[in-house]
């Protein structure tokens, strides 16, 4: 039982049971059984090459449970989170949701962090026809198009598109405007659906693309990648990348020195304090999407408070220190389905799953709808610059300023530094 | 897109890369190819390695080359007793070479998996005030990111070198795995040079170590990725041939940065695998073997 | 008598290094024949060629009138050419019993019937004097026993040629005098040996031909005494 | 008659296995059993290579990877069905064996055991370039319904598993019982004197090769409809290759048991583990028990086994 089973109050409810049976003895017992809790189960990175943002993700996850059970639970019943370590492995995906529905008989799953452990889930979801709550799938249900399959990440219906949207709405706005573009990514699964929406609004566009390559997730040196691109003298460079190649990337195009307009796009790791605070100043002039930033102009209500509480217990669990990423959205895809719960009065999946599918949701990341595939009926990735970054203190990153907003224009909060050399200095 | 500067510099950048893959290689190449003891857990000693410098560089602010250097007593003495371990458990009975094998594939795993429960999973790197600069000679554009572990594994490279063939322990260490009954009558104990070879051979990875996590962030499983290249080169060089390991890192390191800079990146893993294999099939001596 | 083993210009080079070159000679049915020579003469070069473990860079082999000179080493064992190595190779996991049955279940497969060759196994380690250690693992065996057990498995191939490569290098005189019977006691079932050994004693005293290598070439040939008081022979062995 | 035996267990293992599942109950087992069973196969298969002949194999995944890729295909290009993907799995996987076996004739020991890990990224580059499997990303298949007679995919791969590791199992018993099997283990000893014995070496190391080959990628085939997606980085994983070198390892080379055992021991210990520690410690686990084994108990269980009895008889 100390393994798994875990709630969001877990260490509450174990001193609450043991005062209650010493005080009441063991008659005490059905009584607190009256309450069934409410079951969600998952299974979540928490070893292997994701284990970072799936540990930060749980941590959420487990905030709402509390804030949920403070509350007195969904329909009256605690909230009970069941998860297992997915070991980042899609081959342990089915056994472990099995176990979940089978086993523990939990009353709803949510997926775990990333596209590759979502699409494993799918059949499983389907011939039970479960609601399915995604976690940061990339076109997960493309072909599968599984009504009751709904994802957080705010990618929007077309997910390939909206990724890259708006680093191609801010360059086709510059004077003058740019003409050609590099595109090149790691050699898997994200870079390649990012860089197939980059291809696209390259062509509607009109840049043309000088270089379009991929590169193997252990190389060890880009400075030759940098330079096969500065020999194609692109305005743009487009980079699709995973953390460790992201600083590779930005590490080489310090000291090759790129002459381009405007660098970065799709850099997975930006978003973190750890690659943020080491790359420092580096960082200056490089445009690339976020999902939150403690910008004046993206305040949803409830986002703050959450980040402090994260902020504060982060250092202790080794997680992000900054929980800009996926924490809020973590929360917020549960957040959705307790609602859904309570709005419904039921734990019927398919009341639920059509009570989300027509419904706007208001979350700390604010408001929620989904389209029929399941993704936000709106994409709202934004576009950020790097400015003012100074050394490496952690602190000016928690403040508004270094990453400026500059697109979708609802959100904008300041205006891009151009071209990328400009912005360097 | 092929041009004669983009040429030079895909050398370039193949040679810096070259010398810092002769530091990782060299101790494979000396427990591997003098010894013959098939250290496959070496990368993950250079992992080990790596993560001190990290250590250190956060809590002290030490460099990390620093950290290198000093601590390659630490790991000697580590390479002691992993080598105690093994000789108990293997050489001992001659059963060395397969079961050695598997005894170093566990032994991979677990500093893997000691260095992921100590500092999870994610990418370490390190600040110096030599990070993120370069300089040009001509068109050639050099990061001392990249020149530092260069020229560090050239100079590891050839202290040992000097050390094999000048010094008495050196040319003990060359002749123990052919002639391990000359040196008993020579009154040297096979076991003691062996000793003092495998745990120089861990020594260097302190060094190799602290110059992987200047090249680039490091996580506990990258170790992996070094494997099949290490043996590579140290395959390719001729088992055990210091000068021979320099010249394969340096052939690895340009072919992969010019097919990198010319014919995708993406295939870059497969040249290199590609090389070993044809090499293996064809001249399993190596290309600068006897 | 005909001729069971015909070397003819056998060439062997490692390399730039010249191990063999030119070597001819003939084995006939029944004969013990002699291989001498100084160390790193060729010797054992020589038997790798006849017995397949190297291929030839030059000339041919003929046994039993065939040519066997392209013919991997387990079918020239199959024909029956079988050889004994210099240190022990047994069958480490198997018992003494165990490593006679590989040859008889493969070297004689058709010629022992299956269910025969535990019992023929057993035979042959009565032959030898080791039948008290038919169950006994190899690693358990006395520096005698190995060389006996040697003797064995290749005797379970069931050759009609034995080359016994320095069956008895490093055993002591009484030892010698233990080995050499058993080589004579083969002989006489029918069994032609070439004996490659550097205990002249033994040599002279076995064979009944001789054949001289020095630096990869075949310096004499003939009877002991013959080769005994052949100047090219003495001065190879004694120096000028 | 002794030679029907195992064909007769077989046979009855997956009857019994079949009407298992014909009694429903929680599918959860269904998983957890083909996890295990995958890896009797593999540990099976590694085994004959591995412990009979002697010829460490680093190149697991590289196999497994090769069935699994083949049924993708096959999938993708003509909707096979899955006794079909089986079937081409395994000549696939055979194939490349073969050609394995070929480069046992200039490689030897540890060489060998290079080249198969170098197979592997070989194998996995060109994978992750190549479109039509879904390259570096991977597919995402639909899995057709379950064939008639099972209630679901779960308890239908899991009969299909368990057909697969008792099949398997049977072969390795028949290899090790019979004279390729006497053969295989004097290469394993000596090969040099194996060949002067008139053992075919060459021939016997290609069927050694080619089956434990063939039996690896059969243990991939089933994957694609399994997983539901194909990704080089999941196929390729190194588990495939630590496990099933482990599993023999500590269960015992020289039999079939051996492989057996250290595959029920060690992969119901790892899923447990998956559903409770849920920790690195679980590959702690595996590290240091295979350390521990290798060095303290070289003939693993089964060994250990043997030695106790052996002292009880005496």
């Amino acid at each position: 039982m100390a393994w798994h089973g875990q709630t969001g109050t877990r260490r509450r409810w174990i001193v609450g049971v043991l005062i209650g049976v010493m005080a009441l003895g063991t008659a005490w017992a059905p009584a607190a059984q009256a309450a069934e809790p409410i079951k969600i189960g998952f299974g979540m990175a928490l070893t292997g090459a994701l284990a970072g943002n799936g540990k930060a993700a749980l941590m959420a996850m487990q905030m709402w449970a509390e804030d949920v059970n403070k509350k007195g639970g969904l329909l009256g019943r605690p909230v009970e989170l069941v998860y297992y370590d997915d070991q980042t492995k899609p081959a342990a995906v089915p056994g472990i949701y099995t176990k979940l529905l089978d086993v523990d008989k939990v009353n709803f799953i949510v997926s775990g962090y990333g596209t590759n452990v979502i699409a494993p889930l799918f059949p499983i979801a389907m011939e039970r026809n479960l609601v399915l709550m995604g976690l940061f799938g990339m076109a997960n249900n493309e072909k599968l198009k599984y009504k009751n399959y709904f994802q957080i990440m705010p990618s929007g219906p077309n997910p390939a598109l909206g990724w890259s949207q708006g680093f191609f709405e801010v360059a086709a706005k510059q004077q003058p405007k740019p003409q050609t573009i590099a595109l090149v990514g790691a050699d898997a699964e994200y870079p390649h659906n990012a860089l197939v929406g980059a291809r696209e609004h390259a062509k509607n566009f009109g840049f043309k693309v000088v270089y379009d390559g991929k590169y193997p997730p252990s190389t060890v040196d880009y400075t030759p990648i940098i330079r096969a691109i500065k020999a194609t003298n692109p305005d743009l460079v487009y980079v699709a990348s995973y953390p460790p190649d992201t600083a590779g990337i930005i590490q080489a195009a310090q000291e090759v020195g790129l002459p381009v307009k405007m660098f970065g796009g799709g850099m997975v790791g930006l978003q973190f304090a750890a690659l943020q605070t080491k790359l420092g100043s580096k960082l200056n002039g490089v445009v690339n999407y976020e999902f939150y930033v403690p910008e004046p102009t993206v305040n949803f209500p409830g986002i703050n408070e959450f980040l402090a509480r994260y902020q504060a217990q982060a250092e202790k669990a080794g997680v992000d220190p900054l929980g800009h990423y996926i924490p809020p959205f973590s929360y917020a895809y549960v957040q959705i389905l307790g609602q859904a719960v309570e709005a419904t009065k039921s734990l019927d999946q398919k009341k639920v799953a059509e009570y989300i599918q027509a419904n706007e949701f208001n979350t700390i990341v604010g408001k929620v709808k989904f389209a029929p595939n399941g993704e936000w009926a709106k994409s709202r990735v934004l576009m950020v610059q790097f400015q003012n970054v100074q050394g490496s203190d952690v602190a000016q990153f928690k403040k508004a300023g270094t990453r400026v907003v500059l697109y979708p224009e609802d959100w904008k909060s300041g205006t891009l530094i151009y071209p990328y050399s400009k912005a360097q200095k | 897109m092929f041009s004669l500067d983009l040429l030079l510099n895909a050398i370039v950048a193949g040679i810096l890369i070259g010398g810092f893959y002769a530091a990782v290689s060299l101790g494979i190449s000396v427990s591997f190819g003098l010894l013959d003891i098939v250290n496959i857990a070496h990368p993950a000693f250079v992992i080990l390695g790596s993560y001190t410098a990290y250590a250190m560089n956060r809590f002290f602010g030490f460099d990390p080359l620093l950290t290198g250097l000093l601590f390659t007593p630490v790991f000697y003495a580590l390479g002691v007793v992993v080598y105690r371990l093994y000789y108990l458990g293997f050489e001992r009975k001659g059963e060395e070479s397969l079961r050695g094998l598997v005894f170093f594939f566990g032994v991979l795993f677990i500093v893997e998996v000691a260095l992921l429960l100590a500092y999870g999973v994610d990418y370490r790197m390190i600040e110096a005030r030599y990070v993120g600069q370069s300089f040009h000679i001509g068109v050639v554009g050099i990061a001392f990111r990249l020149l530092l572990p260069c020229l560090v594994g050239l100079m590891v490279t050839v202290a040992l070198h000097l050390f094999l063939s000048k010094t008495f322990y050196g040319r003990a260490i060359k002749a123990v795995s052919q002639d391990s009954q000359a040196l008993r009558l020579m009154g040297v104990d096979p076991v003691k040079i062996k000793r003092i070879a495998f745990a120089l051979s861990i020594a260097t990875a302190s060094l190799a170590g602290a110059l992987l996590i200047l090249i680039g962030p490091v996580e506990p499983s990258i170790g992996r990725e070094y494997i099949g290249r290490v043996f590579a080169i140290v395959v390719l060089g001729g088992m055990g041939s210091i000068s021979g390991t320099l010249a394969a890192s340096v052939i690895l390191g340009v072919v992969e940065s010019l097919t990198a800079t010319f014919s995708g990146p993406s295939w870059a893993p497969a040249v290199s695998f590609g090389i070993l294999l044809v090499v293996l099939a064809v001249r399993p001596a190596g290309l600068f073997g006897r | 008598m005909a001729a069971l083993l015909e070397v003819r210009g056998v060439t062997k080079r490692f390399g730039g290094f010249q191990a063999l070159s030119d070597v001819s000679l003939e084995v006939r049915e029944g004969e013990r024949f002699g291989l001498i020579g100084p160390n790193g003469s060729g010797k054992t070069t020589l038997i790798n060629c006849i017995s397949g473990a190297l291929g030839t860079d030059g000339g041919t082999l003929v046994f039993r009138g065939k040519d066997i000179t392209r013919l991997p080493a387990h079918q020239r064992t199959r024909l029956g050419i079988c050889r004994s190595f210099q240190i022990p190779r047994p069958f480490t996991s198997m018992t003494v019993l165990e490593n006679l049955c590989i040859p008889l279940e493969y070297a004689a497969h058709g010629q022992v019937p299956r269910s025969a060759v535990a019992s023929e196994a057993m035979e042959i380690l009565r032959l030898m004097g080791l039948d008290a250690k038919a169950q006994a693992r190899p690693a358990d065996l006395t520096g005698i026993d190995m060389r006996k057990l040697e003797l064995a498995r290749a005797m379970a191939a069931k050759p009609r040629l034995l080359i016994s490569d320095e069956a008895m290098a490093g055993l002591s005189p009484a030892e010698v005098d233990a080995i050499l019977p058993i080589l004579f006691a083969l002989n006489e079932r029918g069994i032609t040996i070439i004996m490659i050994e550097h205990i002249m004693r033994a040599v002279m005293r076995f064979s009944q031909r001789i054949a001289v290598l020095d630096a990869g070439e075949k310096i004499a040939e003939g009877t002991p005494e013959e080769v005994v008081s052949n100047k090219r022979v003495e001065k190879a062995y004694l120096g000028e | 008659m002794k030679k029907t035996v195992p064909l007769w267990v077989v046979l009855g293992v997956v009857v019994a296995a079949f009407l298992f599942t014909r009694l429903g109950g929680n599918r959860y087992i269904y998983f957890a059993g083909y996890f295990v069973l995958q890896y009797i196969v593999l540990a099976t298969a590694w085994n004959v290579l591995g412990g009979y002949t002697g010829y460490v194999n680093f190149g697991t995944a590289a196999f497994f990877a090769t069935g699994a890729y083949t049924a993708l295909v096959l999938i993708l290009a003509f909707k096979a069905t899955l006794p079909v993907q089986i079937v081409a799995g395994a000549l696939t996987a055979g194939l490349l064996g073969l050609g394995i076996g070929y480069l046992t004739l200039r490689l030897r020991g540890v060489f060998f055991s290079i080249a198969t890990l170098a197979l592997s990224v070989v194998l996995q580059t060109v994978v992750s370039n190549w479109e039509y499997v879904g390259g570096g990303k991977g597919l995402s298949i639909i899995r057709p319904k379950a064939p008639a007679l099972f209630a679901s995919h779960a308890e239908y791969l899991f009969v299909v598993m368990v057909l697969l590791a008792a099949a398997s199992v049977a072969l390795a018993w028949w290899v090790q019982n019979s004279r390729v099997g006497r053969g295989l283990a004097a290469i394993r000893d000596n090969e040099e004197a194996a060949e002067c014995m008139g053992v075919p070496t060459l021939r016997l190391k290609l069927f050694a090769t080619t089956l434990s080959g063939c039996l690896m990628g059969v243990a991939g085939t089933p994957f694609p409809y399994y997983v539901t997606l194909v990704e080089p980085g999941s196929v390729f994983s190194l588990d495939y290759a630590v496990n099933s070198l482990a599993m023999p390892m500590i269960g015992g080379t020289t039999t079939w048991v051996g492989p057996v055992i250290g595959a029920v021991l060690l992969g119901t210990a790892q899923q447990v583990a998956t559903v409770t520690i849920s920790s690195e410690l679980n590959l702690l686990i595996v590290g240091i028990v295979l350390v521990a084994f290798v060095m303290l108990a070289p003939q693993g269980i089964v060994g250990l086994v043997q030695r106790l009895f052996h002292r009880r008889s005496r």
